[in-house]
């Protein structure tokens, strides 16, 4: 296969590795080194896919992430297709097989493309003036709108690609791997810092490699071997970090920057491993870092200037010089500054006809212009292009004398043949990253473009990020900074280590700003685009302004010019120059639209990283959870925690499971795994007067060997935990907290102790998962607790409730509590964590003599429900305090003061009608009330508002009492014992139930 | 994510930290006569300030301390760390500055450029 | 004002759109007003567009420190939905949904309002407790919800990763079917554009630098642009509600975090719905324009740089992909942060003050795009009578005092 | 009856190396490990006493004698190190030389679990997972640190020099529930350098 447009004495491919691909399903081939868009530039490709709008055709217009328009979208593979990937950055590899966006059914005749025809009636913001209805609503309109938006597909996964991020320190970070980059981290690697170099595309050198080989030269040597040779010093050097392919995207508060690094996109999938990381992002904390992004290019806006093989001048050039491509054969030149001129000799010495060279500018220097006459290129100054022609691909265009001013036009247009126009407005620097580290940016009118003010964070911008103009200036701009940021990171000054750089081609910009072409005839019929992928014209910028949208930051998104895939990276400049004719105001006076992270597009799964998947969360499971596991239990996560739910048995249901769990913790042993309660190791002499404070009861008196039961509240006097605390010696206690709370309470203590108490003597220390928790439930238990343990009475249901006792379990010791979470007799074995699935197994063992049934979750959450036992997060929710439970006599409001008693007080807080906790006893036994359904008055439903009492905290099914019950808050429910509510259903009439006590369990009487 | 220089274990990432809020707003003894408004001020109010605050947080996957730190709330800059129960010290801040009302490293997006290399009130 | 219709469109399509006039005057402050609102945001706008229209307050003016809708409003996901759990809140907020309805109508401008449904996940036992419980509040409230289990949720959203061996596996979800999104620059737009023509001066880069108060009332305020005289001042500035109403000497139970949101590269409609997830902390729906919308969390600290931490945004990132497997590939193509401010109780203050004739509406936490104009018309009845509004009245600030607060998350409802 | 069997959170995990040595992970054997509590002036004499032990007294500073190592935590607080099976002893004598003197001890022994992250590409598998400089002139051998790995606090000790043979080593004190995850995200991030894949437990039936 031939490459037509392919030059063989120059650019940085390897001519020795073609590379076959297909683009729209035609097959190429192209060379080791491409990118996709030179690739098909090599082959006489242009045109590559559609506008966002009018769906106009669109070329490569760019040589890197600046390009708004070439985008395509890469593989075939589903679960591997990339949508809106930039023709111009996806480095080319073997199979690589890329189809045009938007476009249907081809790219060649897209049948969006009427609404070009209809351009005249979708001006800016169109919609925001019609699809309101009636007859037909938005709803209607905006599924067509959808289904004509949008650009590529997305894959229909899961990704099957790896991604990780990195973190590291340095002490210098340069962003950038031009001259000036280059130089900077190479003076400040000679410093000794700790250095990071950032480079963009597949290659340092930046600037460099889109020139001759001689136009640069260092002692008598092509300036780009220089560079080279330090890159590889660099990589010699253990504390510097060189990446290419990597971009530097955010730059964040406090110096932290992150960089995305494209490890493996330039890799065929069959080149890849399943151990490869397709991207990785470094996140960097810099001390200080040195921004050299270089300069954007920017078009000149003319009217019908987006046909394909209308291109940035630079990117041209470096298409020839960096790839060996022509991007034309009969070019046109189209300028306002003196680089493109370099672009016209460039292609003209590489063999193409170069058949104008059109400038606004009255004058141009003499040296320009003896080139081009050595050269034989026509060229016209003080002229500009009107028109273009070109169904697909430019073929020609119209040439017209600028009137004196540049404001006007005179004489007549005249027609030139061409397949390439090359175009220059000027140069930006790139101060995307300077921005968002919120630095000021400052205008500056010889570049008609902003640069750098006044730095906030520790950084500082070297070469044509900082507006420099020459190669000299760059190299002694980006050492000095290196050396400076060396310094200011703390390492000691050293000799400068810059070597003389010269350049033997005229350099220079000398741009005169001309931000909008005049248009010849009438400006409503001209398609001057500033946007190429949005599609927003001057017309739009105008209009927006005409119709009242006066702030710079409207306008963009009116028009939603510079809001495509690119962010406006060649299109804000020329759009703000626009509005500053439009707005008859200094540009710096228009105002620029924000630099918002990321510089460019970075992939969701590079920011996820590794921690996808498997890896996505922590699952925190207890020392008997294999056990669980070999029952095939059904589990719940609680909070990062796995607990197990319930243990069906073969061919049961979970709701069969629960039942017969639930009744045999009343009726034989139950055993539960409680291990994930939170603990917390309490001691000092004031620790008596901290339990005081914390929780809402007394403790003085508390004896060494007894527990008690507490709640703790926030300030706001709403319960935020509970549990059992056991006094182990006179100053020294054992908490326990709930599995959700137990780092919040740890937390909110500490804080207390440390800032609030300091005075009192107390140490606290978590002592959670140091201790597996075997809790044991129903009559029999105290026959097999004295058979497990010894250290404990002959009868262990001698031990009085809530109490406990060191024991011992074939020699290890043990803690053995005497409390219960159900009403029913109960023990909960506390041992080191790693002798848990030990404990666990041997009390199964020796409890099949009592058919010992484990139990789960849920069936302890039924269990505490039939004694009217609270579980903080189901009966609370942050609004419910423990009078609100009904529990007055936990609230000790003679003691002192206790975090949270003096909201109780509030005049809302201590209203007698606040919703209450009551038991619920539906009329029909064997209905079971839904969790969350609202309690209300009428035993139907009225039209809504409906008033709601109240609702169902907790609800189940009963098989000890052999009916439903339920828990609810309920208005003044404390003094509507025995009163009927009704309790709504979606779907069904309310259920009639009767309000009674909490406690199911306890005799008859009490609740009737 | 902030650099926070932990007075115990040195400057260390935000992500060690939690974030413990406004720094000395002392819990108020008990008092009979408190109002419902004077404990809601204790329990609610903040004074959530554009610029130089003293805030607290806590070391939580490090040394566990709680601390005070000074931090300029309109450009995040850290100016000051102090033990839990010392003063705060004095600090110098780029405050707010009208007419944008927004000092230099300010995120508000009110004014991004400066109109030549003016130097921006600190 | 040009009355805006596809026949406009075409007859100036024709004439080369040489018709067009400004959506707003670009008015200059008078000396005095009847009324001066701060901020120039979905809620101050449409504050003054009710006073206008429903109370005749028409020698008004809203101030604004910047661009309008250049704060929260141009900065939120715009989700719209009003499934909240208490009575008080459901009330606002189904006002609010009432006024979406009809609103481009009414204000001639197409706000694209989109009513395509919005899930809330359940991914444990508690959850589906707390969401039924807010579905069957809703239901008696009259706000449209319904509870869909995991096969439903996976039919309306065909995209959710529905895996039951995922870390926080789908059990079920609520939808509210009227919920869904909006153009929030639209809606801003909307309303300037109708309150202009009511004779409401809109002041654009006009910040206010102090309020003045005599005997304990306020007589008017500095700005960047000169002295106004006005009997009453309403703070509408989120983001800023505190140092406005430090102004006043008024302290109030507000934090302001940074809150961050992004969008990805356009693609072609793939999310038919909005989607919530609580415990994994993702939303997510897709722009007209076929950008994915997704808001990420808020940083724990307060901080007034509309910047936040690039690890929440990492967070956000695993959070959708373990839920969207298929959004992996996509890259995020702009991130930017705005200021929330925060209640204890997360719900807002509409409210009076001690100061007489400064009234305050803000504290809208992470959710008040989706009240902008229920938050207008009831802040614009409470200014007009100097009394609150029957739905306003539980959002006073007294509540914190009394500590009858309307504890959204306490019953844990994501408030987006 | 079955005699008494210790099990650790990453039972039936098996060390991982490196074929080409860059890197190895694998579990401690239960080593003894307390938490001590006190203000440096009041337990200073009694460490000493009890252990021989000079207290570490700021940050990372640590410490050993023949029969523990002290690690420095915070300002009143430390973990103690010891040998398999010998945390009671310790416990013991500390308790009874600071007698008196306010302070608090805990057996954390089961709490933690540790896990041993060497060779030379160490350092780069732990700044995959915490921000802390982890430079070996930022991070040297002897010095602890407490920090988060991603979504787990931990304590980082350099227990092995960089001059050593293989490179640094680091013992990773994290808590029980979190070993597996930490241990598989580890192997995760040392893929590119030979470990192998590490798949955490999981796939328990969620849905009912």
């Amino acid at each position: 296969m031939t490459q037509p447009f392919r030059l063989y004495d120059r650019g940085l491919v390897n001519r020795n590795r073609p590379l076959q691909f297909s683009f729209a399903g035609k097959a190429y081939e192209g060379f080791l080194g491409d990118t996709l868009a030179s690739a098909l530039l090599a082959n006489g490709v242009h045109m590559v896919g559609r506008s966002f709008k009018y769906h106009r055709p669109r070329g490569i217009v760019g040589a890197g992430s600046d390009d708004p328009a070439g985008l395509v979208q890469i593989g075939k593979d589903p679960r591997r297709t990339d949508p809106n990937t930039r023709a111009s950055e996806q480095e080319l590899y073997h199979g690589l097989e890329a189809v045009p966006q938007n476009c249907w059914p081809s790219l060649g005749f897209d049948v969006g493309a009427v609404n070009d025809l209809l351009a005249g009636f979708f001006p800016a913001g169109f919609y925001y003036k019609t699809f309101m209805g009636p007859p037909l609503n938005w709803m209607f309109f905006e599924k067509h709108i959808r289904a004509a938006a949008g650009l590529g597909t997305c894959p229909e996964g899961p990704d099957p690609d790896r991604y990780e991020a990195v973190n590291r320190h340095c002490d210098v970070l340069v962003a950038g791997g031009g001259l000036a980059g280059i130089a900077a981290a190479y003076q400040a690697a000679r410093c000794g810092a700790r250095v990071i170099l950032a480079e963009e595309t597949a290659h340092f050198g930046g600037h460099l490699l889109s020139m001759a080989r001689s136009d640069a030269l260092i002692k008598e040597q092509p300036a780009r071997a220089w560079a080279f040779d330090a890159i590889d010093e660099l990589q010699k050097n253990p504390d510097v970090t060189v990446l290419k392919r990597t971009t530097a995207f955010g730059y964040y508060g406090h110096n932290f920057v992150g960089l995305w690094e494209r490890a493996a996109d330039h890799l065929s999938p069959t080149q890849r491993t399943p151990d490869t990381i397709r991207q990785r992002i470094w996140r960097v904390r810099a001390k200080q870092v040195v921004l050299a992004t270089g300069a954007l290019e920017r078009p000149l806006v003319f009217n019908q200037n987006d046909r394909p093989g209308v291109m940035l001048a630079g990117a041209v050039r470096t298409f020839l010089h960096r790839y060996g491509v022509l991007a034309g054969k009969r070019a046109g030149i189209f300028t306002n500054n003196d680089t493109a001129w370099q672009t016209a000799f460039d292609l003209a010495d590489a063999g193409a006809s170069v058949v104008t060279v059109v400038d606004t500018r009255a004058e141009v220097d003499a040296t320009l212009l003896r080139m081009a006459a050595e050269r034989n290129i026509p060229v016209r100054l003080q002229s500009a292009i009107v028109a273009t022609d070109g169904r697909h691909r430019i073929t020609s265009a119209d040439v017209m004398p600028l009137a004196p001013g540049g404001t006007g036009l005179t004489g007549t247009p005249e027609e030139v043949a061409m397949d390439l126009l090359a175009t220059s407005g000027g140069w930006t620097p790139n101060v995307a990253l300077f921005a968002q580290s919120r630095g000021k940016l400052s205008y500056d009118a010889d570049l008609a473009g902003f640069r750098p003010g006044p730095s906030f964070q520790a950084e500082r911008s070297a070469g044509a990020a900082n507006g420099t103009t020459t190669l000299a200036d760059a190299l002694a701009e980006g050492t000095e900074a290196g050396l400076a940021a060396a310094k200011d990171a703390g390492l000691k000054r050293v000799r400068k280590t810059s070597p003389e750089l010269s350049v033997t081609i005229p350099e220079g910009v000398a741009v005169e700003p001309i931000w909008e072409v005049p248009v010849l005839g009438d400006f409503s019929k001209s398609r001057a685009f500033v946007d190429l992928q949005d599609d927003v014209t001057t017309k739009d910028l105008h209009l927006a302004y005409k119709e009242g949208y006066r702030s710079v930051e409207h306008i963009k998104r009116y028009t939603t010019t510079g809001m495509g895939t690119d962010q406006g990276k060649i299109a804000n400049m020329n759009a703000f120059g626009v509005l500053s004719g439009v707005m008859d105001k200094p540009i710096p006076d228009v105002g620029v639209t924000t630099f918002r992270q990321p510089f460019k597009p970075v992939t969701f799964g590079a920011l996820a990283g590794q921690h996808v998947g498997a890896h996505f969360l922590p699952r925190r499971t207890t020392p008997m959870h294999d056990w669980h596991r070999r029952q095939d239990a059904i589990f719940e996560p609680v909070g990062d925690w796995i607990r197990a739910r319930t243990y069906p048995r073969p061919g049961e249901s979970f709701h069969q499971a629960v039942q017969r769990e639930s009744k045999a913790a009343r009726t034989g042993i139950g055993v539960l795994d409680a291990s994930t309660l939170g603990k917390i190791d309490v001691r000092g002499k004031d620790a008596r007067t901290f339990l005081n404070r914390v929780y809402t009861n007394a403790w003085s008196k508390l004896a060494p060997g007894r527990c008690r039961y507490g709640f703790m509240l926030g300030e706001d006097g709403m319960i935020i935990d509970d549990g059992v605390t056991a006094c182990l010696a006179d100053d020294h206690f054992h908490m326990t907290t709930t599995t959700g709370g137990a780092a919040r309470v740890l937390g909110q203590l500490e804080d207390y102790l440390q800032t609030e108490w300091p005075d009192l003597d107390v140490f606290l220390t978590t002592t959670t998962e140091h201790w597996a928790v075997v809790s044991l439930c129903g009559p029999k238990c105290p026959d097999l607790v004295k058979e497990l343990c010894t250290g404990l009475p002959d009868d262990p249901a001698s031990m009085p409730f809530m109490s406990w006792q060191n024991a011992e379990v074939d020699g290890i010791p043990v803690r053995v509590f005497r409390i219960s979470f159900t009403g029913e007799m109960s023990f909960e074995i506390n041992v080191p964590a790693s002798y848990g699935l030990w404990l666990w197994e041997k009390v199964m063992e020796a409890g099949q003599a009592y058919d010992i049934t484990p139990y789960g979750t849920e069936a302890m959450h039924l269990l505490r429900a039939e004694k009217g036992f609270v579980i903080v997060g189901q009966e609370t929710d942050g609004t419910v305090t423990p009078l609100d439970l009904r529990m007055d006599w936990i609230v000790n409001m003679k003691k002192g003061d206790f975090i949270g008693k003096r909201s109780l007080l509030r005049s809302d807080t201590c209203r007698s009608d606040r919703k209450q906790l009551v038991g619920l006893l539906t009329e029909n036994p064997k209905t079971v009330l839904a969790e969350g359904a609202q309690v209300i008055g009428n035993a139907s439903e009225p039209q809504p508002p409906v008033p709601m009492l109240g609702w169902v905290t907790s609800s189940y099914y009963s098989p000890n009492l052999e009916r439903s019950i339920a828990l609810a808050l309920v208005e003044s429910g404390g003094a509507r014992m025995g009163d009927v509510v009704h309790v709504s259903r979606s779907g069904g009439k309310p259920v009639a139930a009767r309000i009674t006590e909490t406690d199911f369990l306890a005799p008859a009487e009490e609740t009737a | 994510m902030f650099v926070i220089p932990c007075p115990y274990c040195g400057e260390r990432d935000q992500s060690e930290f939690t974030y413990a809020g406004e720094a000395h707003i002392a819990r108020p003894e008990w008092d009979d006569a408190m109002t419902d408004e004077q404990w809601a001020e204790f329990v609610f109010m903040r004074s959530n300030p554009k610029g130089v605050y003293a805030e607290r947080w806590v070391h939580t996957a490090g040394c566990g301390k709680f601390f005070n730190v000074i931090r300029n709330t309109a450009t995040d800059e850290i100016l000051a760390v102090y033990e839990i129960g010392s003063e705060p010290p004095k600090v110098a801040a780029r405050l707010p500055a009208t007419p944008s009302g927004e000092a230099l490293g300010s995120g508000n997006d009110a004014v991004k450029v400066v109109a030549s290399h003016e130097e921006v009130r600190s | 004002m040009n009355r805006y219709s596809v026949f406009s469109l075409i007859r100036e399509g024709l004439r080369g759109h040489s018709g067009w006039k400004p959506v707003w005057r670009d008015a200059e402050p008078k000396a005095a007003y009847d009324c001066v609102i701060i901020g120039g945001g979905g809620h101050g706008l449409a504050t003054a567009y009710y006073l206008a229209k429903l109370h005749g307050m028409t020698n008004i003016a809203v101030v604004e420190k910047g661009w309008l809708g250049g704060g929260n409003s141009g900065r939120n996901t715009t989700i719209i939905r009003s499934n909240y759990l208490y009575d008080e809140s459901a009330a606002i907020y189904n006002h609010a949904l009432h006024l979406w309805e009809g609103l481009s109508r009414e204000l001639n401008f197409n706000i694209m309002m989109s009513h395509r449904g919005v899930i809330n996940l359940a991914h444990d036992d508690g959850e589906m407790r707390q969401l039924k419980r807010r579905v069957e509040a809703n239901r008696l409230n009259g706000v449209d919800a319904e509870w869909l289990d995991a096969k439903q949720v996976k039919e309306f959203c065909p995209i959710l990763n529905a895996s039951p061996d995922i870390r926080h596996p789908v059990l079920g979800g609520t939808l509210q079917r009227r919920g869904g999104v909006n153009r929030h620059d639209a809606v801003c737009w909307g309303y300037a554009r109708a309150a202009d023509d009511l004779g409401v001066d809109i002041i654009q880069q006009c910040e206010v630098t102090d309020i003045r108060v005599e005997a304990g009332a306020v007589v008017g305020l500095e700005t960047t642009r000169g002295s106004i005289r006005t009997p009453k001042v309403a703070s509408v500035a989120a983001g800023h509600t505190s140092v406005i109403a430090s102004m006043v000497g008024l302290r109030l139970p507000i934090e302001s975090h940074p809150l961050q949101a992004l969008v990805s590269e356009p693609i072609k409609p793939i999310h038919p719905c909005v989607v919530m997830s609580n415990a994994i902390h993702v939303y997510c729906s897709q722009s007209d324009k076929g950008e994915l919308v997704i808001g990420a969390g808020i940083d724990p600290y307060i901080s007034y740089t509309q910047r936040g931490s690039l690890d929440i945004i990492e967070h956000q990132m695993a959070a959708l992909v373990e839920l969207f497997p298929m959004f992996s590939r996509l890259r995020m193509m702009r991130q930017w942060g705005g200021i929330v401010d925060v209640c204890p109780d997360a719900s807002p203050i509409i409210s009076k003050t001690p100061v007489k004739g400064f009234y305050v509406n803000g504290g809208w936490g992470t959710g008040g795009w989706k009240a902008t104009p229920g938050s207008g018309h009831v802040f614009a009845h409470t200014i007009a009578k100097d009394d609150p509004h029957p739905i306003a009245a539980p959002f006073a600030i007294d509540r914190f005092h009394s500590g009858r607060l309307v504890a959204e998350h306490g019953a844990a409802a994501v408030a987006h | 009856m079955t005699p008494p069997v210790r099990r650790s959170p990453l039972e039936g995990r098996e060390t991982l190396a490196d074929p080409a040595g860059r890197a190895r992970l694998e579990i401690r054997d239960f080593p003894g490990k307390l938490i001590l509590r006190g203000k440096p002036d009041q337990v200073r004499a009694g460490v000493d006493k009890a252990l021989g032990i000079t207290l570490p007294e700021k940050s990372p500073e640590t410490a050993s004698g023949s029969s523990a190592t002290l690690l420095w935590l915070s300002p009143d607080q430390w973990m103690v190190l010891t040998g398999k099976g010998e945390e009671a002893g310790v416990q013991h004598a500390l308790a009874q030389a600071l007698s008196g003197a306010h302070h608090q001890i805990a057996d954390v022994t089961d709490y933690y679990t540790i896990l041993a992250l060497s060779g030379p590409r160490a350092r780069e598998i732990l700044m995959k997972l915490t921000m802390l400089d982890l430079h070996e002139r930022a991070f040297k051998a002897g010095e602890v640190r407490g920090t988060l790995l991603m979504h787990t606090q931990a304590v980082l000790y350099q227990s092995g020099g960089d001059g050593a043979e293989g490179g640094p080593v680091f013992d990773i004190i994290v808590r029980w529930s979190m070993a597996d995850y930490l241990w598989c995200l580890i192997a995760e991030c040392g893929r590119e350098f030979g470990l192998p894949e590490q798949v955490p437990v999981s796939g328990e039936r969620l849905v009912v």
